[in-house]
């Protein structure tokens, strides 16, 4: 069903090495093309909140580079030289075969080889990444229920012990910054969060807990589900689906009553740490209002969000269910399962009637232009990536990037997760706003 | 059939429209490790051999080299028939044309970029129809003078028939649209991929000349600022740099030029060859104007080419007197530093030349492949000899930006000090403490100003390497104790 | 002899009031002109950050509103019935009344107007901030004094893990809440429980009585507060420590909490396990964002200039240079500090080896201080890290710009910080965004 | 007939020249029945909170000339308010489409030692950095309480400096003590104007007509331009030369009375440039009155019926359609007095209940003493009678006014009291630019505007839930005018 696409904002299945990368000491072996491996580094990396390479992305990539010989006459051989290699030169304790266009159209038994060396008690998986089989969503998708699927075997309960599986490292430049929310939220109700990704997981060890968890907390508009569906056929675990971005005073105390609720936790603490919470965040609400309401130029009145539905939905939700703007188009463009329109559908409009704005399912900037190009006198505030930079010049629109590809801000531990996120969201959005007018 | 025979078959029918790879049409090769003298010896005998590895870490596809210079062109689009993946490097690329465009005060706009995001279903039925929608969608929405399509490992594999749409296409919109062979998969070297580009541009752009510019010189660039003017302008002469920021009517044009140079051959050469081989336009043939000797015989041969000889000699002595001074200071200065450059051949051995000008004590390099002759095959235009003239025992590596190698090699020889050229490198070089400068803007260094220009920005980084100090301190290299105790080159085959 | 100014980067003592809004439930009372306390909620509050009025600030703030009568006559029937009238009107728990040009020149009694409420039981005090009498950082000193000389009692036991801070000036520094905490976070992870006293949850009137309670102060900023804590030393004998460096990034908030450890005499064990993880942490999204640093093609800037209050000037230019390997170009210190204090802070400033040290300038009008960076020329793009003043002077060489001190009329702020090992975080990602934006 | 007398620098505050006031409690009509027989009297207030002095509306419009310099002899504290004119002046140029820069003011910063032995020597030095630094064509020195009390001869430096300099420096007699009015800062600013800068007309431009404006952007001139005539905007981001030509208009108009009593009243005693005499252009009566009174003036009386005719007949439709969506909404304004008129008379134009007015102050004349420019009397007579509250921004009492009354919609048109209706959980926005809601184009402007603060409350709800009033239960209670003492 895929499109055309003007300025993709998402790239391809192989794109799941960034996955492989965010988790530590985890080697990702591309048996692709020479240029691949670079090329989605760069796109979902480099030019993306200027994410680098870390342990062992960017020039660290182990790659096949496929040429003519191998795709004339397979490249079985050439992967077994570099899978030695890897495992003679790559310090790691988790390598992630990943499969791209050229090898998997030839047909090379990839799977075949890689199971060769974990009966040897390699650590290795391997996943079918061909870049045609659907975005780096879906990569990384099929990565980690590879892992789940080869690598994880029956573990003890652990009591509290909950597993988080959130937003797609590196293509939502603000992934580790989430994790790193969430687990301090938790950590408030008196969880313990088991990370799979970034500098507060255990790598390989935080992996093999996963069947220990008790519950699987899902934070992302669609990515995970299948992961959570697949634990619990595998080890029984429930979990909890959480498809909007919990942010500010309403929407992450909603969250976190929904987590005690699934978690089984005490109500009484979660409630203290709420409070405690909430109070912080309106000091600041409070402060603020002088601007929101005595500030004398053109501050937007309606916006329009270009990016998933977890970040869609979830700052439609503290925009308009907490500062009063009006949301005047949703786009959403992380080509979401089919089957997964009708509850998105459903996420936006729990605002109010008369609230609802138009919403459209595109990756296409050029169909999200012409869109646009509809309201040319509203002047709205637009949160997508730096593709719409263009056209908010066009409507002189307020601009914000929030959403892959981001070219145009370095993103370190930033977050827009949770009370303190919806701060920082604040802050970022007035300050653009405020340095463009003068 | 043999596989010779299945590649030359492959290589026949694209010769119509596409270009030969590098390995077969320059002897390129991604493999060495001996002295600079050798290399040059085994090069100029026709012996060179490619040297593979068996473990590889992974590097870089033509596509990425021909889309670069093709998104540049800012009235003409890029479709890139592929996966969605083969377009990360969009962003890359629009952030380059934004950035230009800011420095040249063009209006800054996204770069024209379109992806047919092939699927599943695309690889097994063909996807020739999606080619059709994207060609009329981009003439829709961006109304170019040329539009071209770059090929991918899976467009070429399934064998997508791109001439037919194509020449369907221009009949209907009356633009010249260019398919670009840059296939993944083609060719270890990625610069193959801009002989792919250039190859389009000649194809389909370039007109015979209406009336010859002879004190003009196409200079083949990246996206460096213009400091060839501050060279030519005084001998009474026009750069005129080509391909980034142009337009396609500049481009059409390119076969009026009194002559054509590089700022680096193996950019180029494809290019500047072709022009000289259809159009008359004489190819300056020795090596790009950086360090002292080279700039002398690139302004000689530029000025004897455009008959600008008597300006010429009196320029050089004047210009190399205006810079004696500060050089020498910053000669004193760097004296017995070691320096080691790592980067793309041409352009690599330029920064080598400049290094040694600044009285840097050159303890090696690794380029990331090497051609055994240029397009136009004069020796005279051998850089490599060129920038070792006095220090063939040099040693040299060769390996397409193998981290694994270089992070083992510059370990062992520690210098003080490595320019590194292509991006996602210098963090490994940084994590050794070393300090690693960029080459951002690849002209800085050009011409005699350039010697002090690119000095200042060395002193700069050297003063203060507290950045690579705290990733020595703080961060862990990817590779095992037993990895970084082997010869840096011991996963190096036998030349085949 | 205070110069003429251009372009204020700092206000007159009656900005103390800004100190009481910021203290939780405490009510200020101005005994001066009509519109002195507007202009000041204008300039060191709303156009600052758009920090907006809170509990009591803006035009709840009570005030008598001198007029002739009062100039002529004398204003001391006028504060009684103002200050009767705060009493029943506004709920508060401490008073302040702080006094205006007019009141101090025409030589209102108001020590004793308010002594006498005091007498009756009242937790009201009065500090004499008329305008021409300095800056708002004095202000903020004499405010707090007058707190502690006129309320404070000795305390029946020192809490051993219990330390003062007077650091940042609330409101004259934008990102006061956001820091505030920050430092506390950082104290209290080393084992010390930190008493702000000012911003939320900072604990009111009550956090004020315990201020003789502690075992130490700390005076986390160049010069301002120094006089607090020898007040303080004076009357309840609490050791001081000065720590002239308000500390950003790794390095620096390393050294501050081994400093405080140590003067604290703290357990070693938690105290290092507390900065390793928070060391790991920030090194983590330094690691990431390196590949930024060294390749980012543009026209990254070689040169950063400061013109800010010096605890700003000291704490930023310390990060850049020793974490981001910047090199410092002129350092402009804005907030007149005393001629006594002028050597420790020249003395603070990064020092490099080789000729990479900065030239450190007083002044506090933008006049001067444009003609003093014109002199020098640049390679690269300069950065400049000043207020929203600056942003004509960074357009014109063709720089970049961050607006970080008083008054930051271009952003809006919450509870951002640039303070510890996520403040230094904080700064690369603000830095870049403002470099990256202009592409 | 006017007070304008140009041979002194000072001139008698709002309270002394009109006999303003800023505490009254009671309807409409009862103000304006006291007003016009005279017998209107403040009643001073015991307990107040702070509110703005005239140095704030003296420097907010000389600050925006664009090429004089504003020297503010006084303490840094009475610059308080440079940030913000700053922004103003920024903004506005952007808006305008010219390149944003930083305003020309400077302060002495008076200190310790200045108040003791006199800041004379420093003024001098202040007006030589601001002729050296922004080469201004002229000079407006502010003074302050400070100097005033420390008994500064600001107008002797001023003239020895305009001598030495050979540019117009004006004082301008804006010390905060003066008045509790803080528009009389617009007054003495207008003084310093028509003294040192207005000069006798070279060549009568009749077509010309002088508009009296803060900021806003230019709504006139495409209303004017329909007539032959030619919007001349004063004085914000005008020039020295533009102001100084002001005696050679046809006419002066205002679009606030409040702010241009003294300079309109000031042109037609000094030049005989007549002021139309009008209610302020806002709703359809009030706008169809200002330009019939403009056309009487300048001689248009035809096309001006022309232009309204066509106006009524282009927002006839839209306004019936926000008309039907406002009908039942009730608003409550706080505003200036003559703004807080207009604001009024447009809530009812557009079909809404107003359950009152809370004004900063009350000038029972104006400068021209002539009823017919009477904006209360026009408010009450075109829209009926309501409850007024006048109060100089005492948001203590505003709350209870507004906790009473609970209006569906507050607007409000001054800086730092639009917070306190938020914190009530009522819809609540600050009227921006003050031409937002003038003429015909803006009544629908307005309608729009009103719609979108009530179509999405949740901002104010949500503030309401958490802001914790400053207030005791005790106050909550009490009557809005408690503190009000009688008249003396």
């Amino acid at each position: 069903m895929s499109t055309i696409l003007q300025h993709p904002r998402h790239l391809c299945a192989l794109g799941g090495q960034q996955s492989v990368v965010a988790i530590p000491r985890a080697i990702p072996i591309l048996h692709a093309g020479p240029g691949c491996g670079f090329k989605l580094h760069t796109g979902l990396g480099s030019y993306n909140g200027f994410q680098g390479g870390c342990y062992s992305g960017g020039a660290a990539l182990v790659g096949t580079n496929v040429g003519e010989k191998e795709i004339v006459f397979g490249g079985e051989q050439r992967l077994r030289e570099v899978i030695d290699g890897a495992l003679k030169v790559m310090d790691g304790d988790l390598y992630v075969v990943l499969s791209g266009c050229a090898t998997d159209l030839v047909g090379d038994d990839i799977e075949n080889v890689v199971t060769q060396y974990r009966r040897q008690g390699a650590p290795i998986v391997y996943a079918a990444t061909g870049g045609f089989r659907g975005s780096n969503l879906h990569g990384h998708e099929t990565i980690v229920n590879a892992i789940v699927d080869q690598l994880l075997t029956p573990q003890e309960k652990i009591s509290g012990l909950v597993n988080v599986w959130s937003t797609v490292p590196y293509y939502d430049p603000f992934w580790a910054g989430n994790l790193t929310a969430i687990q301090d939220l938790l950590a408030g109700l008196g969880l313990r969060t088991n990370l799979l990704f970034g500098p507060d997981s255990d790598g390989i060890d935080s992996w093999r807990r996963v069947p220990a968890a008790e519950l699987n907390l899902v934070v992302s508009s669609w990515t995970g589900l299948s992961t959570a569906k697949l634990l619990n056929e595998r080890y029984g675990t429930p979990w909890l689906h959480w498809p909007t971005l919990p942010i500010g005073g309403k929407e992450t105390s909603r969250f976190l009553r929904a987590v005690t609720e699934a978690a089984h936790v005490d109500g009484q603490a979660t409630q203290a740490f709420l409070d405690r919470q909430e109070k912080r965040y309106h000091y600041y609400f409070e402060r603020a209002a002088d601007f929101f309401l005595e500030f004398r130029w053109d501050l937007p009145s309606h916006y329009v969000t270009v990016t998933d539905a977890f970040y869609g939905t979830g700052i439609s939700r503290l925009l308009s269910g907490e500062f009063g703007l009006l949301p005047l188009r949703h786009f959403v463009t992380d080509q979401p399962p089919l089957e997964q329109h009708e509850a998105i559908q459903q996420q936006f409009a729990v605002l109010s009637s008369e609230l609802n704005a138009p919403l459209t399912f595109t990756a296409d900037g050029d169909q999200i232009t012409a869109e646009l190009r509809e309201h040319p006198d509203s002047a709205p505030l637009i949160l997508g990536s730096a593709w719409e930079r263009d056209i908010a010049a066009e409507l002189s629109a307020c601009h914000l990037s929030i959403a892959s590809p981001m070219m145009d801000r370095l993103v370190a531990s930033g977050s827009y997760f949770g009370y303190n996120g919806a701060l920082r969201l604040i802050e970022d959005i007035y300050s653009m706003i405020l340095s463009a007018v003068q | 059939m043999s596989v010779e025979q299945q590649i030359r078959q492959r290589d026949a029918a694209n010769s119509g429209t596409g270009v030969q790879i590098r390995e077969r049409r320059l002897g390129s090769i991604t493999g060495f490790v001996g002295t600079a003298g050798e290399l040059v010896q085994i090069a100029r005998a026709g012996e060179l051999a490619e040297r593979e590895r068996s473990f590889t870490q992974a590097g870089t596809c033509s596509s990425f080299c021909a889309t670069l210079q093709l998104s540049l062109i800012q009235d003409a689009v890029v479709i890139n028939h592929a996966p969605a993946g083969c377009a990360g490097d969009f962003p890359m690329f629009n952030l380059y044309n934004r950035y230009g465009q800011g420095k040249r005060n063009l209006a800054r706009q996204n770069a024209r970029l379109l992806t047919t995001n092939l699927n599943e279903q695309d690889t097994i039925f063909g996807a020739t129809h999606k080619l059709v929608d994207a060609i009329h969608k981009a003439f829709r929405a961006f109304q170019p003078k040329a539009i071209f399509v770059t090929a991918s490992c899976t467009s070429g594999i399934i064998g997508e028939d791109l001439e037919s749409v194509i020449e369907e296409a221009e009949q209907e919109l009356g633009i010249p649209i260019a398919s670009v062979n840059c296939e993944g998969f083609r060719s270890q070297i990625w610069a193959t991929g801009w002989d792919a580009a250039y190859n389009s541009i000649l194809r389909k752009i370039v007109r015979p000349p209406l009336q010859r510019q002879l004190d003009t010189i196409n200079i083949i660039t990246f996206i460096g600022d213009d400091y060839f003017s501050e060279l030519l302008q005084p001998i009474g002469l026009k750069p005129n740099l080509v391909v980034p920021f142009t337009g396609v009517k500049q481009l059409e044009r390119l076969s009026e030029a009194g002559a054509t140079a590089h700022m680096c051959s193996t950019l180029g050469t494809f290019l500047a060859a072709g022009l000289e081989r259809e159009y008359g336009v004489p190819e300056v043939k020795s090596p790009p104007p950086y360090g002292l000797d080279s700039t002398d015989r690139w302004l000689r041969e530029v000025a004897n080419l455009t008959g600008k000889g008597a300006q010429v000699e009196p320029f050089i002595a004047a210009e190399r007197a205006a810079i004696a001074p500060q050089l020498e200071i910053h000669r004193q200065r760097f004296a017995g530093r070691k320096a080691f450059v790592a980067a793309g051949p041409s352009h690599g051995h330029s920064s080598m030349e400049v290094l040694q000008d600044l009285g840097f004590d050159l303890v090696g390099s690794c380029m990331f492949h090497h051609d055994a002759r240029l397009d136009h095959g004069d020796p005279t235009g051998d850089s490599l000899q060129a920038a070792t003239r006095h220090t063939p025992g040099l040693s040299y590596g060769v390996c397409n930006k193998q981290a694994f190698e270089l992070v083992n090699l510059l370990r062992r020889i520690q210098p003080d000090l490595v320019v590194v050229r292509h991006p996602s490198l210098a963090l490994s070089i940084a994590k050794l403490g070393i300090p690693a400068v960029f080459v951002d803007d690849e002209h800085i260094a050009l011409g005699y100003r350039g010697l002090l220009r690119y000095a200042h920005k060395l002193a700069n980084w050297l003063a203060n390497p507290a950045l690579e100090r705290t990733l020595a301190r703080t961060t862990k290299l990817p590779y095992t104790h037993w990895w970084l105790n082997q010869p840096p080159f011991s996963m190096l085959g036998e030349p085949r | 002899m205070s110069a003429t100014v251009g372009q204020p980067r700092q206000f007159c003592t009656l900005g103390g009031q800004q100190s009481v809004v910021a203290i939780e439930r405490a009510i200020p009372i101005v005994h001066g002109g009509p519109g002195c306390s507007g202009k000041i909620f204008g300039g060191l509050s709303f156009f600052n950050g758009f920090q907006g009025s809170g509990y009591a600030g803006g035009n709840a703030v009570p005030g008598t509103n001198g007029c002739e009568r009062d100039i002529i006559f004398g204003g001391e029937q006028r504060l009684r019935e103002v200050i009767d009238g705060a009493l029943k009107v506004m709920d508060g728990d401490l008073f302040v009344v702080l006094t205006g040009c007019t009141a101090d020149l025409v030589g209102d009694d108001t020590a004793t107007v308010v002594s006498e409420y005091r007498e009756r039981g009242v937790p009201i005090v009065h500090a004499s901030t008329g305008g021409f009498k300095g800056y708002n950082h004095l202000g903020h000193e004499l405010v707090v004094k007058a707190i502690i000389e006129q309320l404070l009692k000795p305390a029946k036991a020192i809490n051993p893990k219990l330390v003062n801070v007077w650091s940042v000036v609330p409101y004259q520094d934008t990102f006061w809440a956001g820091n505030l905490k920050a430092i506390r976070e950082l104290l209290e992870g080393i084992g010390l429980e930190a008493n702000i006293l000012f911003g939320h949850d900072s604990g009111g009137i009550g956090a004020w009585k315990r201020i003789p309670e502690a075992a130490s102060n700390l005076v986390l900023s160049p010069w301002v507060g120094l006089s607090i804590a020898e007040v303080l030393h004076q009357r309840f004998g609490t050791p001081v420590l000065h720590y002239p460096v308000l500390p950003i990034g790794a390095v620096e908030t390393t050294r501050f909490l081994r400093t405080v450890a140590e003067f604290a005499q703290l357990p070693f064990q938690p105290v290092e396990d507390f900065i390793l993880k928070r060391e790991g942490n920030f090194y983590h999204f330094l690691d990431r964002a390196a590949d930024f640093f060294m390749e980012m093609r543009w026209d990254l800037p070689g040169r950063f200039i400061n013109i800010s209050d010096s605890i700003y000037a000291l704490g930023v230019s310390r990060f850049l240079v020793n974490e981001l390997s910047l090199h410092p170009a002129q350092q402009v210190v804005t907030d007149e500090p005393p001629e006594e204090h002028r050597e420790t802070i020249r003395r603070n400033f990064a020092e490099l080896k080789e000729r990479v040290s900065a030239e450190v300038i007083f002044s506090n009008d933008s006049d001067t201080i444009g003609r003093q960076l014109r002199k020098t020329g640049y390679d690269l793009p300069p950065l400049i890290i000043g207020s929203s003043w600056d942003r004509d002077l960074a357009r014109e060489m063709g720089g970049f710009h961050l607006s970080i001190a008083m008054p930051v009329m271009d952003r809006l702020v919450l509870d951002r910080s640039y303070v510890g090992y996520e403040g230094g975080l904080r700064l690369i990602e603000d830095i870049y965004a403002s470099v990256l934006g202009t592409y | 007939m006017s007070l304008v007398n140009i041979a002194h620098s000072n001139i008698p505050t709002r309270e002394q020249r009109l006999g303003s006031i800023v505490s009254f409690e009671g309807l409409a009509s009862e103000l304006a029945e006291l007003s016009r027989s005279g017998r209107l009297q403040d009643r001073p207030r015991s307990f107040t909170q702070v509110s703005s002095c005239a140095s704030s509306c003296a420097i907010c419009l000389l600050s925006l000339i664009q090429d004089a310099a504003v020297v503010n002899h006084a303490p840094l504290g009475c610059a308080g308010d440079f940030s913000m004119f700053n922004l103003v002046n920024r903004y506005g140029l952007v808006k305008r489409g010219q390149t944003p820069a930083n305003a020309r003011l400077i302060s002495t910063n008076l200190d310790e030692s200045d108040a003791v032995f006199g800041g004379t020597q420093k003024l001098e030095q202040a007006i030589r950095d601001a002729y050296e630094r922004f080469h201004p064509k002229a000079i407006f020195v502010t003074a302050s309480c400070a100097s005033a009390i420390t008994g500064e001869d600001v107008d002797a430096v001023a003239d020895q400096l305009e001598e030495e300099l050979k540019i117009p420096v004006a004082t301008v007699h804006c010390e905060g003590f003066r008045s509790k009015v803080w528009t009389t800062g617009f007054d003495v600013a207008y003084h310093a104007i028509l003294r040192k800068i207005v000069r006798p007309p070279e060549q009568r431009r009749p077509e010309v007509v002088n508009v009296i404006t803060f900021w806003g952007e230019d709504v006139f001139s495409e209303l004017f331009n329909r007539v032959g005539l030619q919007a001349n905007l004063v004085v914000p981001f005008a020039d020295v030369d533009r102001i100084a030509r002001l005696s050679e208009s046809g006419a002066t108009v205002q679009m606030c009375s409040t702010l241009g009593t003294y300079l309109a009243a000031g042109l037609e005693a000094l030049y005989s440039v007549p002021e139309v005499k009008a209610p302020p252009p806002y709703g359809l009566a009030g706008t169809d009155a200002w330009l019939r009174a403009l056309g009487r003036t300048v001689h248009k009386e035809q096309e001006i019926e022309e232009l309204i005719a066509s106006e009524h007949e282009a927002i006839g439709p839209e306004l019936e359609d926000l008309r039907r969506q406002l009908k039942g909404l009730t608003g409550y304004v706080a505003a200036g007095s003559v703004h807080g008129h207009s604001l009024a008379s447009v809530l009812r134009e557009l079909g809404m209940n107003v359950a009152g007015g809370c004004f900063w102050h009350h000038d029972p004349k104006l400068d021209n003493g002539d009823p017919a420019a009477d904006s209360l009397e026009h408010l009450v007579r075109e829209h009926g009678d309501m409850p007024v509250s006048i109060c100089n921004k005492q948001a203590y009492e505003l709350i209870n006014q507004l906790r009473r009354l609970k209006p569906d919609v507050f607007i409000v048109r001054h800086p730092g009291m639009a917070v306190w209706g938020g914190k009530l959980g009522i819809p609540t926005f600050l009227v921006e630019d003050e031409h937002f809601a003038l003429a015909y184009r803006g009544l629908l402007r307005f309608g729009r505007k009103i719609l979108d603060a009530v179509n999405n409350p949740s901002f104010y709800k949500h503030l309401s839930e958490h802001a914790k009033l400053p207030y005791t239960d005790w106050w909550l209670q009490q009557g809005p005018a408690t503190f009000m003492k009688e008249a003396e």
